[in-house]
């Protein structure tokens, strides 16, 4: 058809238009969600229900000035935070969110994300770098480690998961699941016998917890500890750049596992499938994740990284063994 | 080994306790006072800074200018002058300027008097770009409240 | 667990923590000699917020001091009026009417649990724990609108006076105290304990962190929550009863693990003892008088007086010297946190970072009566 | 025995010449006074003072060059230390330091050291090497005072800022 041209202008806008929203709304959210938490109204000045406090938040990070101190490396630390969103952003371009809403269905997409996955971590090392602050550069140190750490149990879980479907393109996963809520993968009946694949859910959601540094795993921005980690150094769009892609890659964690474990767009209840109910399930994970953020004290970097090898990589390890053996025996 | 699985289980007990504490907070109303739509209501003994009482009948201070508060306050925030005026059986009040930069709200002065002339204001909102304004003339304060 | 410490190169880096720092909770600095994550000499420097207190109470009267010692210990502003009330009326010969004793310790006991709830918070917040605080801070408020009714002022408050109090507290702040105190008890279960002292990350966290043993408390001369978390029972309550305290019957929690989860559990465990204090003394308020008769120039008889008080942070000293005129010839004020802090550089060498933090955090700092 | 006895009877060795007089002679309640008034006049020794009156148990005055020993002996007896403090006596062209020490035992005993040293030469030995945390104490005296901590390992300025070149505790300072 004609539209073969348009079809990738209307993704990557629409793309970036949920990106942009995702990211100035999710700072909302956050902030309406800890402040309920903590019994107070969080923002409520700036419009009906502080609504558009993100508005006054971009307009005002975008008119002050990005101070880059004397002796940083100044290519490295303007390009940064640029890094920071280009794996967020590209990462949407294979989620499916419905059925035909779908920028490009490729067979590796699941390859694709984690790649992009490890380059977010990049980001965070240029940034930290570059601002020569000690703060920053320790904090740089955490995060490579960190992720280092747990995309071992991250990928883990995957893998079963793609053994499972046979598939690593994320659109074959979610029609794989399609059906109602037990054929989802957290809740998988495979020929009668139950797959303990909330196991693989719970270390899966953990790891994207640690993978987008977010607390309790926060050991990069850790404010009480390194002040502000690797964005000591930054003011103005730099640092509004970093945040919005620290949300965009909560958004992407969460399509991520709904797609792999909530069964993507599917209705739970067998009735029609949309793309609502792709968003009703993200935004759900995502209010977990703030809540959870909101709960917690933060955790230390060698109890960080002991989780992850002394207890979610050997039980990642034996989900793949177990769930071989399923398939492989029934 | 019996510690591994005991801190896994107990472990995921508590966070999940925590989770649920955070979450029944989470419906429950917010306490946080609406501040400048709702204005609290100071307590009787609110120390704010201080004030001149008026004379229940005349309206002029109490104030026989004994310097009792002045030499009380810790601070030097108080100077006041009092002049004996003609007809008068007592001295009555020239000036009273307080210097509410310095001042530490300690209360001394009201304290120290003996004449039922100083009391605490109320006034907690007590915020200007410009020093000068706290350099305060309760005289004209009190003339201006009448 | 504190990691042992292998210097495998000598590539260190300073590393300023503060002045300006969020886990310093003021302005104290400190110099970090670091080898990546691994702290090899620590020290604090002191002295951001010296304000002189002892050559100012050289140059005013006995009273005009008053004011100023709440400005030391902000948060628990009442042990440090109530620590000069005390050294004053021993130099002085002031006895106190017994209604104004009974009052002192009630609103110190209530002072005291509204500092230990701000140190849980602000301890909580150097973890990475932020909804703790405001939790904390709810009740807090409760306190502090109790002592407001009162005193006049939610911070400062230099409500103590040499022989008494300056007002009479009043049947609504003993019905609110008692609201207060069944709030909290509430409270302390289900919502401090389960969602924090519990938690496993926190557990965790701050077991066997900041190990100081017994005989480094006694050679650096830590006292309060910190030498109690080392097995020490010391009190100054108890061992060297002052005011009315003798007549009430409360414990002393002693740990003996020495690690930051101990002073914590003793911080934690002082706010109930404090509650049992502070309903024994509403029930047996006497009446009488809240105030006696004082000369108006106090004028002591020379000598040296001392006098200690538990603050919520150890024992509070006042080294008085009177030469016999009316304004105190030297006055030494031993903060507890000065001595407590002392500890820091000898404890946090070869420690994390972050544990260091989570170490110095347990030590209830309050950098204005350090530095004074 | 008491812990109040112990220390007097290890602190006694170190004063020879004046066992006999100390607590017994004269009456506290004039003692004091005449203490403040003139430092330097009392000789050395130990007395017990009166505690409801002046919040200490034990009074040691000694030379500035037995304050180690005493230190020591105090060290032994399981005390701990809680503050230095300087005074200042112009007239008497005199500076002194106050040492309190206290113990963690249940019974109370306070003790308090008290040296003199002269104005112009302030130079009294340091204890620090006997109780660590009198390196900070001994900090904030030099600052305050200019009292010479003999054999301190890093005697700077603690409170004040480190190019500070007064010592303002001192009674003829003026800002």
């Amino acid at each position: 058809m004609e539209t073969s041209i348009w079809r990738p202008i209307i993704y990557l806008v629409g793309i970036m238009a949920f990106a942009g929203v995702n990211a100035a709304y999710l700072g909302w959210c956050e902030r309406k969600g800890a402040g309920r938490i903590q019994r107070r109204p969080g923002p409520k000045e700036v419009g009906p229900a502080g609504l558009l406090q993100p508005l006054a938040d971009g307009i005002k990070l975008m008119t002050k000035q990005l101070l880059v101190p004397q002796g940083v490396d100044g290519i490295i630390f303007r390009v940064a935070p640029v890094i920071a969103m280009i794996p967020a952003i590209t990462s949407m371009v294979v989620i499916p969110f419905s059925g035909n809403i779908q920028a490009r269905a490729m067979e590796l997409s699941v390859l694709l994300l984690f790649a992009l996955a490890s380059l977010a971590m990049i980001a965070i090392l240029l940034g930290g770098w570059a601002s020569g602050n000690k703060y920053a550069i320790i904090s740089s140190a955490r995060a490579v480690s960190q992720n280092l750490a747990y995309e071992i149990p991250m990928l883990l879980t995957v893998i079963a998961i793609v053994m499972i479907s046979g598939s690593m393109n994320l659109r074959d996963i979610a029609i794989d699941q399609q059906g109602g809520f037990w054929h989802w993968n957290i809740f998988r009946f495979e020929n009668g016998h139950f797959l303990y694949m909330w196991v693989g859910f719970i270390i899966f959601f953990i790891c994207s917890i640690a993978e987008t540094n977010r607390a309790p795993f926060d050991m990069a921005e850790a404010e009480s500890e390194l002040v502000a980690g690797f964005m000591t150094e930054y003011s103005s769009m730099g640092f509004g750049l970093f945040m919005m892609g620290e949300y965009l890659n909560i958004v992407v964690g969460a399509c991520l596992t709904a797609t792999l474990f909530l069964g993507g767009w599917d209705c739970p209840f067998g009735q029609t499938p949309g793309v609502w109910w792709f968003l009703l399930k993200i935004y759900i994970l995502i209010f977990t994740v703030i809540w959870v953020r909101w709960t917690f004290p933060r955790t230390q970097v060698y109890r960080l990284l002991n989780l992850s090898w002394k207890i979610l990589i050997p039980f990642s390890l034996v989900n793949v063994l177990v769930t071989a053996a399923f398939i492989k025996v029934f | 080994m019996s510690g591994y699985w005991s801190d896994i289980l107990v472990g995921s007990k508590s966070l999940l306790t925590g989770m649920m504490i955070t979450a029944r907070e989470f419906f429950r109303p917010v306490v946080t006072e609406n501040y400048p739509y709702e204005v609290p209501v100071m307590t009787e003994r609110f120390r704010g800074h201080i004030e001149l009482i008026p004379n229940e009948e005349s309206g002029k201070p109490n104030c026989i200018a004994c310097m009792a508060c002045q030499r009380a306050c810790p601070s030097d925030c108080i100077s006041l002058k009092g002049s004996k005026k003609e007809g008068d059986k007592k001295k009555s009040l020239d000036s009273y300027i307080l210097d509410f930069t310095k001042c530490s709200l300690c209360g001394s002065c009201v304290e120290s008097c003996n004449f039922n002339a100083l009391r605490f204001s109320k006034e907690y909102n007590l915020a200007s770009f410009n020093k000068d304004d706290f350099i305060i003339d309760l005289l004209k304060r009190l003339e201006d409240q009448n | 667990m504190t990691l042992p410490v292998e210097l495998r190169h000598d590539e260190t880096f300073v590393l300023n923590l503060g002045p300006q720092h969020p886990a310093t909770h003021g302005v104290l600095r400190v110099k970090l000699t670091m080898d990546g994550e691994y702290i090899v000499h620590a020290e604090p420097v002191l002295g951001y917020i010296h304000r002189m207190h002892e050559k100012i109470a050289e140059a005013g009267s006995f009273p005009q001091f008053m004011p100023n010692t709440a400005r030391m210990d902000y948060l628990h502003a009442l042990a440090f009026n109530h620590g000069y009330a005390l050294v004053v009326e021993k130099a002085a010969g002031i006895e106190v009417p017994e209604r104004a004793e009974y009052i002192r310790v009630i609103t110190v006991e209530l002072n005291r649990i509204a500092s230990h709830l701000l140190w849980w918070a602000a301890f909580l917040l150097d973890l990475g724990g932020f909804t703790p605080l405001l939790y904390a801070f709810d009740d807090r408020e409760k306190v502090l609108d109790l002592l407001e009714r009162i005193t006049g002022s939610r911070l400062t408050y230099c409500y103590m006076r040499f022989g008494g109090v300056y007002n009479d507290i009043d049947d609504e702040f003993i019905a609110g105290t008692r609201d207060f105190i069944r709030r909290l008890r509430s409270r302390m279960p289900r919502l401090y304990h389960d969602l924090v002292t519990h938690n496993i990350i926190l557990i965790k966290r701050i077991t066997d962190i900041g190990f100081i043993s017994a005989e480094q408390c006694r050679r650096y001369g830590a006292t309060g929550p910190v030498a109690r978390g080392s097995g020490i029972d010391f009190d100054v309550r108890k061992n060297e009863p002052y005011s009315v305290y003798p007549e009430f019957d409360f414990d002393v929690p002693v740990y003996h693990e020495c690690d930051s989860m101990a002073r914590y559990m003793v911080r934690v465990d002082e706010m109930e003892q404090s509650m049992r204090i502070i309903e024994q003394a509403l029930d047996k308020l006497p009446d009488g008088p809240v105030q006696a008769k004082v000369p108006k120039n106090l004028k002591p008889e020379a000598g040296y007086y001392y006098s200690a008080v538990e603050t919520a942070r150890g024992s509070l000293g006042h080294r008085l010297v009177c030469d016999g005129g009316k304004n105190p010839y030297k006055l030494k004020l031993r903060s507890p946190t000065f001595s407590n802090l002392s500890l820091f550089g000898e404890v946090a060498e070869g420690m994390l970072l972050a544990d260091a933090l989570a170490f110095m955090g347990s030590l209830d700092l309050v950098i204005p009566e350090i530095d004074r | 025995m008491t812990i109040l006895e112990q220390t007097q009877a290890a602190l006694a060795p170190l004063f020879p010449a004046q066992e006999e007089p100390p607590a017994a002679a004269e009456p506290e309640g004039e003692e004091p006074v005449e203490a403040a008034t003139s430092p330097a006049e009392r000789r050395p020794g130990v007395a017990t003072t009166e505690y409801s009156r002046q919040g200490y148990h034990l009074e040691v005055l000694c030379e500035p060059g037995q304050l180690v020993a005493v230190a020591e002996i105090l060290d032994r007896q399981r005390f701990f230390i809680e503050s230095i403090a300087g005074v200042d006596w112009p007239k008497q062209e005199q500076l002194e330091v106050v040492y309190d020490f206290t113990t963690y035992e249940a019974e109370p005993c306070r003790v308090a050291v008290r040296t003199v040293v002269p104005r112009t030469a302030p130079l009294v030995p340091t204890i620090s090497g006997v109780f660590s945390g009198a390196d900070w104490h001994e900090r904030e005296t030099f600052d305050f005072y200019g009292i010479i901590f003999d054999g301190h390992p890093d005697l700077s300025r603690i409170l004040l800022p480190e190019d500070a070149d007064f010592h303002p505790l001192l009674k003829d300072y003026m800002p």
